[in-house]
């Protein structure tokens, strides 16, 4: 019952000038996706969840300080470091450019954790708990995953599905920008931007082609579907 | 048990002491036309060598490229002829009976030593200077690399003939009492101290072992500088932490290939039939077998790991050095040094139990280290910027030009002819181990058989 | 023998089984299912979802949001593309309202205390009980005895609540912990407008923020964030240059183009050195320049020369020419300042010196700059004015005098919020009845004899006239987008239902006629984002666009005059002398958890703050070369003392905080509000000093000063970023990349 | 000089088979104790089952632990058996005879041990792992084969049954002894495992031919396991520290030690506790101690080359890798204690014949030994995945939880006490063997001394 679908390479175009750390992202990303709530022993085990995280880096000293943002997700690689290690298929790249993670056939090695040089897969190492009336919350689109499982951004699958049966039923093609995963879809400054690189004319397409972009740790070469567009320091050294 | 069969040793071998040195010194003495023909040829190659060599440094040390070949000679020679003395180490080590033919003729090809210091002098010159590029020296000591590898290649020369020497001395004594000539006298000056006491023999026992362990860990620290110095640091982005080891094990494989060709020739053609067994090639073709697999599981485990990781940088690397610019030389190598000797010869027993099986698969490998050596050496010296970070592209494979082609014949020769002439001064057989070996020897009968005996004193 | 050691290694065998079975006999359930290893479960239909446009409700913003609904759950809360204020975009705190909802700890049903007062013994009664105690209660008072305290309410509740307070005779008290009290007098001195404006961000091309952290938690962060993503990197214009002076390491702080570190308090002075040199030198608007000094020109900002300036304000002279440069020279230009510097008792001034710049510069009512709201078009408030300090204390007064005889709190907090010294939780107590309307029990309504069961924003029927708004004309419209849970009851229904009661003159009817009523008037307009024939056709535009809004509809009225620019400084004063005290204390308001509102969601107690990742907990932030100074370490337990209390908190040595200075965030301390609020972390404000500023009564948060004292004990404070601090390890593999383009 | 022991067969016959008949009275007060400790073990796991992986101390980014570390620890081990008997067996070491099917043991024991920890105890789903196993068409799913932990488990089970052949196969000869000296059910058993043994030529040849294939056979998968194991790492290319391509030959020369000295640890006690003076003598500890000088030589050059790699690219991370493992503690003072176990005290120790001869030294460095290569696998494991990339936001630390714990120390206990079963069935040191050495010795008389000798077709 496969449908031939139509060949998008999904991607995302980060622009780290835009973002400003709120972190509005991470929320919403948690609400779409069913992450189990990290509680504070979760990051005190070093084990809390946020697909999308965004980190900080320092630089210099009082009063020269810096503090830099940076959204962090699965960069949904091409050539993923993740993907060949997994014994079991459970994490395999798929005709659309994402990198998708099968909850239900992971064994739970962790190897692929291991390879992603980004950091950007989270196991549950507990059995994730919801008081029940929070429960209700829970997105039905989305699986809610066991302990002992790997999982990750999945550039919200569910949403790119369902706006490919919307634009099925109405029988038209997808358009451009139609739907956002729930990250882009929040993010207040439009740091994050999704869409498909097969298409030129999207709009991430256009933003991928700025001079400012780069790669994260490209020289892995994973080609990551993940475009970052540099930040602007008027004031740094080049 | 279940060794080759055939009681060879009876009756052929030179029975007693006396014998041993007699057919040693005649041997070392007849120089038959072949001998001197070869010598000739040799001769002629060497010079014509220097000729290339004066060509190239008519055109400076400035740029790197052209020297690529000189460089990989000097890989070789360190490969095969200062690698070789390995397999008189190791089969002393561990009391292997069927050695004591073998030793010396092993050891003999340090004397090419001496040929690969003069060689490095200009590779100095070629090599640059580590500040802002990848090197072993992460903090600098004193003139690294090139201080620290001349040093090593001059440690390598000098140790390599100390322990000729000493093995040789009780042989040189015997030259001394029985031979004649200039050969005497160069025997004599060597050996006049030489008395045979226990106390002397005990030095040289020690002696020995403490040159050959001294030897032995200083080549494979050679080959890991030098390699690393003179080759990897050179190419951009290269970072391979196996390749020094490799360069090492390639060096004993080729090492025992060197030592079988060299038996067969002296069992050919230099009078040593009685000497040279199918029982040393069968040892030493164990050996190859060995190495040859293992020459496979170097290169593989470095192989695989930059072909899995699929980095952009390791894959310009693969491309480079097996696939691209020096993929002929790559795959001739891979196949002379692995898959010929292994699938062609060594697989199969009664190939592997000759004397003509192990010599072809020595070959092989002798041919094919010397490609290996091309891929690598040229292609560290045309690999272009070596401060870069990383190849960026694939850099263009250098061919050799006439003068590249008469310095690798020639230096092969000259390092060839060194030999020949080592040959005429001191005996090729360790003739005192070949005695001792007559000493511990016993054929006792067991059930319906007879069985050789050998002791081995602690 | 045999037999013994048989039976020796049975028992052995199966006393290992047995503890291995025994162990893993709680094994989940749905391990034991097959799952389908191949099908993969996003690829599969779920149900069906329909969405409802409302507003938001978790801070006074007010933004548009949709909220999606599947089978009656509310799944998720998106920005409403549509209105104006936040054009689809929204706020991690937002995203919260969902665990607002289904917050394990909702009241489920009315509550009447049956132990001692904070005891925390109530014994549930049904809503006809409560409803009738309620009646009786505020029948048997004497009115002016009761007030009513709130939380700022825009719109029809807002309304509603105020004609209650009018007809009952009570007093109706709007409660907001850090307050805007000082902004809004400024912005009123300054630009003659009651209502706040709306700062154009997007189209600004210099931005001089004093101390406001606009993009993070001041007035209405989602709106500057849009404009902000515009100002940096929008397309067909230069990228905008942030500067922000600042005496606190903020999120804005942070993502300024550059930190101008300025003694706290003294922001003004500097604002007002920024103009000396600007009219000094002619780069600015001349008739502005005269209206602001009185026509005397520079000579009247003599007391702000730059040379004198970097004295009172630690910032240099040069850096004060070369800001005030290049304000007036890239414009449009937009000035704005708000938390440090309003903070202090010299807030007043401090903010209409910094306010007072964008005359100079003309963005004043000009894109690019500051752009004034237009009043409400309904009849309903539309600016959520808060009680000052000073009123709070004078209500601390009366509890104690007795003169207070019932409170009914909704949704305000002021027992955690209001600063332990004002005495109020003391007094609270003293009222004799207390009706406390709650979602979830906090230290207030704790404290009530009767707690009813309120719904929350998503259940309940409202509007919103946001302040400040977009510029023109907006009302929100709220609709409750799930059926109330348990036997929640909406406040304005119950007020509207007890004021019919009592014979109030007030609406009749529900919450959602009420909001009818005001629909009908809009329809009468008719103008705007929806129109239609029939107020039926209009009622379900509003509801489907999630409210009704009129870009035309600006502020109208002459270009406001500015106000004459002080002539002296005036420094802050703080309390608790340097020496006993050596540092001073910086409270801000915590990104996710904002003043504590939010405390009770797990979402935002896990969200990590930006700067220090630190989660679930209070810290104090150190400089990091004072703390080593100090010999204290990342989770150092110390006592942060002030002259009027202490309390104990973690250290984070922080590179960025002023060696004098330590910073501590809201939000934390409860002890109450549900399992994830409860007992965790200190709450800042317990320390806090009663100041007031000076003008207009309201808190000086920034007023008090505090030591350290090490009480040698450490915990593993739970942060998200790793076990080392985050810096680039080389300059070749930096993370984040760097351009100067 | 060897010193051996003139036995008769009936002696040897007696003194081996003492444990499988009679067994001593401390079997039955240690084994039930060890039994209790495995028993405790299996709680734990249960207890890790019931709650999930959260109660170990693994985290983000440290997803793998000390159970990983046990496991290539365990791997390790297993490459003594082998190592010894294979390669012995092959190249006649005469020593050999006592250790074998220790050491063999070892292997097949030590095997089942580490393929427990990725197996059931290291996986989030343990009940899932059979998904590793191409074990069903109609799933539609195949295992992925280019994860190493698919080569991983196929290398070990071949590994496992071939080990445990070669076991199976050396054992013939000693249960038909023993079928012949028993009675009852037990002599039911032995005659089922004895294969109908009955010592005729053509069965001895075959289970010499047997052997000697299976020896061959398993060498080439016995350095594929460990380098497979290695690539569980070294393919990572995430994991600066684990992407050298010296892993295989690196981790396989390690097994190699630390297997070694495992099974000196093990003679030792086989030793002391079966009382075996006669067969387990201190030439044996001499040979061994011989040969870990030469294989711990080797170790430490491979472990210079990765070290010295490591820094050598000079990428930030993977020096600040290395800083931390040297300088920071706890890293630096488990770095030292590793080195120094592992090496530098045991090659100190092991130059000198005194210590080499004396069993308890013996014993307590080659416990040392492991102790340091436990604590290399760790070093290995752990600390590159605590620095990842330049992310050092994410940079994370770990401690074991005492579930981790006590399952890894488990395993130890849970290896003696298979051993200890084993004995309890099988004699220890195969007594075909002894009895085979006690035929073909001899000795040779030389001048006045009596060298020993063995016999053997040449
Ligand atoms: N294949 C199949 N077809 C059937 C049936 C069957 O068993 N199988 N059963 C038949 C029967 S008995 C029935 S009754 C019909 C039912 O058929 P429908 O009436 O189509 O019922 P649903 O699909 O359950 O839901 C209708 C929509 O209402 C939305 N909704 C949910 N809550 C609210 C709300 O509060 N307000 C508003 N406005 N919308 C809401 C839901 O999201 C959904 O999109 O189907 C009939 N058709
Ligand atoms: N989870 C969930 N629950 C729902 C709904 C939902 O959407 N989701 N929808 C609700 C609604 S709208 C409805 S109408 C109900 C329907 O609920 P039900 O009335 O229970 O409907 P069915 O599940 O279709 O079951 C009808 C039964 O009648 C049997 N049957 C079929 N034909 C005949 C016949 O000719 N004669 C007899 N005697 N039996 C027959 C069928 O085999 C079946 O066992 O479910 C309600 N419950
Ligand atoms: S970012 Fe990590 S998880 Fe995502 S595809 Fe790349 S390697 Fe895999
Ligand atoms: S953890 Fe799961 S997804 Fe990752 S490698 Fe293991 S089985 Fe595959
Ligand atoms: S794309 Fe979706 S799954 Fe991925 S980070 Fe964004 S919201 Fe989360
Ligand atoms: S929501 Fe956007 S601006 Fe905020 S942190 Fe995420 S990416 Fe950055
Ligand atoms: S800032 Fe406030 S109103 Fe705006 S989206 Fe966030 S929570 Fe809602």
């Amino acid at each position: 019952m496969t449908t031939e679908r139509p060949r998008h390479k999904w991607g995302m175009v980060v622009d780290i000038d835009r973002c400003t750390g709120c972190e509005a992202c991470v929320v919403a990303c948690e609400s779409e996706n069913n992450e189990p709530i990290s509680e504070e022993g979760h990051f005190l085990q070093r084990r809390a969840m946020e697909w999308i995280h965004v980190q900080r880096y320092w630089e210099g000293e009082f009063p020269e300080v810096k503090a830099r943002f940076i959204p962090v997700l699965c960069q949904h690689c091409e050539n993923a470091p993740c993907e060949p290690v997994c014994p079991v298929y459970a994490t395999y790249h798929n005709n659309e450019g994402l990198n998708v993670q099968v909850y239900n056939r992971c064994v739970g090695t962790r190897y692929c954790a291991n390879n992603c040089p980004y950091q950007v897969r989270f196991f549950n190492h507990w059995e994730p708990v919801w008081p029940e009336s929070l429960r209700n919350q829970l997105n039905s689109d989305v699986t809610v995953r066991s302990r002992g499982i790997m999982e990750k951004c999945t550039f919200c699958v569910q949403r790119i599905r369902r706006a490919e049966r919307q634009a099925a039923q109405d029988g038209r093609e997808l358009k451009d920008m139609e739907f956002q995963p729930a990250c882009a879809q929040a993010c207040p400054t439009s740091a994050l931007v999704f869409g498909d690189l097969n298409n030129q004319d999207s709009k991430v397409s256009r933003m991928a082609k700025d001079q400012r972009h780069y790669k994260l740790l490209e020289e892995l070469g994973t080609g990551p579907n993940v475009i970052y567009l540099k930040k602007v320091d008027v004031n740094a050294h080049a | 048990m279940h060794t080759p069969s055939g009681n060879s040793h009876q009756g052929t071998v030179p029975s007693t002491p006396q014998e041993v040195v007699r057919h040693g010194l005649e041997r070392m003495t007849s120089a038959g036309p072949l001998f001197r023909g070869t010598v000739i040829v040799l001769g002629a190659l060497f010079a014509l060598g220097i000729v290339g060599f004066i060509i190239r440094a008519s055109q400076g040390f400035d740029d790197r490229l052209p020297w690529g070949y000189y460089a990989a000679v000097f890989g070789y020679f360190l490969t095969t002829a200062q690698s070789a003395p390995m397999v008189a180490i190791a089969l002393r080590a561990v009391k292997a009976g069927w050695r004591r033919p073998v030793a010396r003729v092993a050891e003999m090809w340090t004397v090419v030593g001496v040929l690969n210091l003069l060689w490095f002098l200009p590779i100095m010159a070629l090599v640059p200077t580590i500040e802002g590029r990848r090197s072993l020296w992460v903090t600098r000591p004193i003139g690294a690399p090139h201080a620290w590898d001349l040093l090593v290649v001059l440690f390598l020369a000098v140790c390599g003939l100390g322990l000729l020497y000493t093995s040789a001395l009780p042989d040189l004594a015997a030259v001394r009492e029985k031979g004649s000539g200039f050969r005497q006298r160069f025997a004599r000056t060597l050996s006049s101290f030489w008395r045979g006491t226990r106390l002397q023999w005990n030095v040289l026992y020690g002696g020995i072992a403490l040159l050959g362990t001294f030897y032995a860990m200083l080549l494979v620290f050679g080959h890991a500088l030098l390699s690393t110095d003179v080759a990897m640091s050179m190419v951009p982005g290269w970072k391979d932490a196996i390749f020094p080891a490799f360069h090492a094990l390639s060096g004993l494989q080729s090492a025992v290939a060197v030592v079988i060709v060299t038996l067969f020739v002296l069992r050919t053609w230099g009078g040593y039939k009685e000497q040279i067994h199918v029982d040393q090639f069968w040892g030493l073709s164990k050996l190859l077998l060995a190495f040859s697999l293992l020459w496979f599981y170097f290169w593989f485990s470095g192989f695989i790991t930059f072909w899995y990781g699929r980095a952009p940088t390791e894959q310009v690397l693969l491309r480079y050095l097996y696939f691209e610019s020096y993929r002929l030389p790559f795959l001739m190598a891979f196949f002379l040094n692995f898959v010929a000797p292994i699938f062609l010869v060594l697989l199969w027993n009664p190939f592997r139990k000759s004397i003509l099986g192990p010599t072809l698969a020595a070959a092989f490998i002798l041919v094919g280290t010397l490609f290996d050596r091309i891929r690598i050496y040229v292609a560290a010296f045309s690999a272009g910027d070596p401060f870069a970070d990383a190849l960026e592209h694939v850099p263009a494979a250098h061919l050799p030009g006439v003068p590249d082609i008469l310095i690798v014949v020639g230096g092969l020769a000259g390092a060839v002819l060194m030999y020949m002439l080592a040959v005429r001064l001191i005996p090729v057989m360790a003739w005192w181990e070949l005695k001792e070996g007559l000493l511990l020897r016993r054929v006792r009968p067991f059930l319906r058989r007879h069985m050789t005996v050998v002791a081995k004193p602690d | 023998m045999e037999v013994t050691r048989r039976n020796f290694l049975k028992a052995m065998g199966t006393v290992t089984l047995g503890t291995v079975v025994f162990n893993a006999c709680r094994w989940p359930e749905e391990e034991l299912l097959v799952q389908s290893p191949w099908e993969i479960p996003e690829d599969m239909v779920s149900g069906v979802d329909t969405f409802y446009a409302t507003q938001c409700g978790q801070c006074p913003d007010g933004a548009g949001v949709v909220v999606r609904v599947v089978e009656g759950r509310a799944k998720k809360i998106e920005g409403n593309p549509d209105f104006p204020l936040n054009r689809g975009k929204h706020s991690a705190r937002c995203e919260a309202g969902l665990q607002a909802l289904y917050h394990p700890d909702r009241i489920q049903t009315p509550l009447r205390r049956s132990g001692e007062r904070g005891s925390g013994q109530f014994t549930p009664i049904s809503w006809d009980e409560a409803h009738q105690e309620l009646v009786r209660e505020l029948r048997s008072r004497n009115a002016s005895q009761v007030v009513l305290v709130t939380q700022p309410l825009p719109g029809h509740l807002g309304k509603v609540v105020h004609d209650f307070a009018k007809a009952y005779g009570g007093q109706h008290i709007q409660f907001e912990p850090l307050e805007r009290t000082v902004l809004r007098r400024a912005v009123k001195e300054v630009f003659g407008q009651d209502r706040l404006p709306d700062f154009d961000i997007g189209k600004a091309q210099y931005v001089l923020s004093f101390g406001a952290d606009f993009l993070g938690t001041w007035v209405s962060p989602v709106r500057h964030s849009i404009g902000y993503g515009e100002f940096r990197q929008g397309e067909g214009r230069r990228r905008g240059t942030l500067v922000q002076v600042d005496s606190h390491f903020s999120l804005t702080t942070a993502n300024a183009d550059e930190w101008v570190y300025v003694r706290p308090g003294t922001e003004g002075i500097l604002a007002l050195s920024i103009a000396h040199v600007i009219v000094s030198e002619g780069l600015g608007d001349r008739a502005a320049a005269d209206a602001l000094t009185g026509g005397a020109g520079a000579q009247a900002l003599d007391a702000f020369r730059p040379q004198r300036a970097e004295q009172l304000t630690g910032v240099p002279a040069a850096k004060v020419l070369e800001i005030a440069r290049a304000f007036a020279a890239n414009r449009p230009s937009l000035a704005l300042g708000g938390d440090s510097p309003a903070s202090h008792t010299n807030g007043l001034f401090n903010l209409i010196a910094i306010y007072s710049l964008n005359y100079l510069v003309g963005s004043v009512g000009k894109e690019g700059g500051v752009i004034f709201n237009p009043a409400s078009p309904l009849a309903v408030p539309d600016s959520s004015s808060t009680a000052t300090l000073k009123e709070w204390q004078g209500l601390v007064e009366r509890m104690r005098r007795g003169e207070v005889s019932a409170a009914v709190v909704r949704g305000a907090n002021p027992v955690h919020g209001l600063p332990a010294a004002t005495g109020f939780g003391e007094a609270f107590r003293q009222v004799p009845y207390i009706v406390g309307f709650a979602t979830v029990m906090d230290e207030t309504s704790a404290l009530a004899d009767l707690v009813l069961p309120d719904t929350t924003y998503l259940e309940e029927w409202g509007s919103v006239v946001p302040d400040p708004g977009p510029g023109h004309e907006v009302v929100g419209f709220q609709q409750p987008v799930v059926r109330p849970l348990y036997q929640a009851r909406s406040f304005g229904d119950e007020l509207l239902s007890v004021s019919q009661e009592l014979g109030l003159e007030l609406a009749q009817g529900t919450m959602r006629e009420f909001l009818l009523e005001g629909a009908g008037k809009l329809q009468g307009l008719p103008r705007g984002s929806v129109r239609s024939a029939t107020v039926e056709g209009f009622w379900k535009g509003v509801l489907q666009r999630g409210g009704w809004w009129d870009v035309n509809a600006k502020a109208n009225g002459d270009a406001p005059r500015p106000p004459r620019l002080p002539t002296q400084e005036k420094l802050p004063s703080y309390t608790g002398s340097p020496t006993e005290f050596p540092f001073s204390l910086t409270v801000f308001r915590s990104l996710s958890l904002a003043e504590g509102q939010n405390a009770h969601l797990p979402w935002l107690q896990a969200l990590p703050d930006p700067l220090t990742t630190v989660v679930w907990r209070t810290w104090v932030e150190v400089n990091t070369r004072t703390a080593a100074q100090m010999g204290l370490k990342l989770g150092d337990m110390v006592e942060v003392v002030s002259p009027q209390g202490r309390i104990m908190v973690p250290v984070y040595p922080h590179p960025a905080v002023h060696p004098d200075a330590v910073a501590i965030p809201l939000g934390q301390g409860h002890t109450a509000y549900g399992r994830y609020a409860q007992d965790r972390g200190a709450n800042v404000l317990s320390i806090l000093a009663p100041a007031v500023e000076g003008e207009t009564g309201a808190l000086a948060w920034g007023a008090t000063r505090v030591r350290l004292v090490k009480t040698g004990e450490s915990i593993d404070l739970a942060k998200f970023e790793g076990m080392v601090p985050a810096f680039p390890v080389s300059e070749e593999e930096a993370v984040i990349q760097i351009t100067t383009l | 000089m060897q010193e051996r022991v003139e036995l008769s067969h009936r002696q040897i016959n007696q003194e081996l088979l003492a444990a499988n008949l009679k067994g001593p009275r401390w079997w039955w007060l240690l084994v039930p104790a060890l039994v209790l400790v495995v028993m405790g073990a299996a709680s734990a796991a249960g207890y890790m089952y019931n709650r999930g992986l959260g109660v170990t101390g693994l985290n983000r980014p440290i997803f793998w632990g000390i159970f990983i570390v046990n496991f290539v620890f365990w791997i390790g081990i297993s490459h003594a058996g082998v190592m010894l008997s294979a390669i012995l067996r092959l190249s006649h070491a005469e020593w050999r005879r006592p250790a074998t099917r220790a050491a063999e043991l070892l292997t097949v024991f030590s095997l089942m041990t580490a393929a427990m920890f990725p197996g059931i105890i290291h996986p989030g789903r343990p009940w899932r792992i059979y998904w590793t196993f191409p074990f069903d068409f109609s799933r539609g799913i195949w295992p992925d084969v280019r994860s190493a932990l698919i080569w991983d488990p196929s290398a070990i089970f071949t590994y496992l049954t071939g080990s445990t052949l070669f076991v199976i196969i050396a054992l013939i000869p000693d249960m038909a002894v023993l079928r012949d000296r028993t009675t009852g059910v037990k002599h039911v058993i032995y005659r089922f495992l004895s294969l109908g043994w009955r010592g005729t030529p053509r069965q001895w040849k075959l289970q010499i031919v047997a052997g000697i294939l299976l020896s061959a056979l398993l060498l080439p998968v016995f350095v594929s396991v460990h380098s497979i194991v290695s690539w569980d790492f070294g393919m990572a290319v995430s994991v600066e520290g684990w992407h050298a391509t010296i892993f295989a030959p690196y981790f396989v020369i390690g097994a190699v030690l630390s297997g070694v000295a495992a099974v000196v640890t093990m003679m030792a006690l086989m030793r002391w506790a079966f009382h075996w003076e006669h067969y387990i003598r201190p030439e044996h500890f001499d040979a061994l101690g011989r040969l870990l000088i030469a294989i711990a030589l080797g170790w430490f050059f491979f472990f210079s080359l990765e070290f010295m790699f490591g820094l050598y690219s000079l990428e930030g991370p993977e020096v600040s890798l290395r800083q931390m493992q040297m300088f920071q503690m706890p890293w630096g003072a488990l770095f030292i204690t590793f080195i120094t176990t592992a090496f530098f005290i045991p090659i100190t120790l092991w130059q000198f014949k005194r210590v080499r001869r004396n069993i308890l030294l013996m014993f307590l460095i080659s416990i040392l030994v492991n102790i340091g290569m436990w604590l290399e696998r760790f070093l290995i494991v752990v600390p590159g995945l605590m620095r990842k990339q330049p992310l050092t936001f994410v940079w994370g630390g770990y401690t074991p939880s005492p579930v981790e714990i006590t399952l890894v120390v488990a395993s130890f206990i849970f290896v003696a006490l298979m051993v200890l079963l084993f004995a309890k069935v099988f004699p220890l040191i195969p007594l075909f063997d002894i009895k085979e050495g006690q035929v073909l010795k001899d000795e040779v008389q030389v001048g006045r001394v009596r060298v020993p000798a063995v016999m053997r077709e040449e």
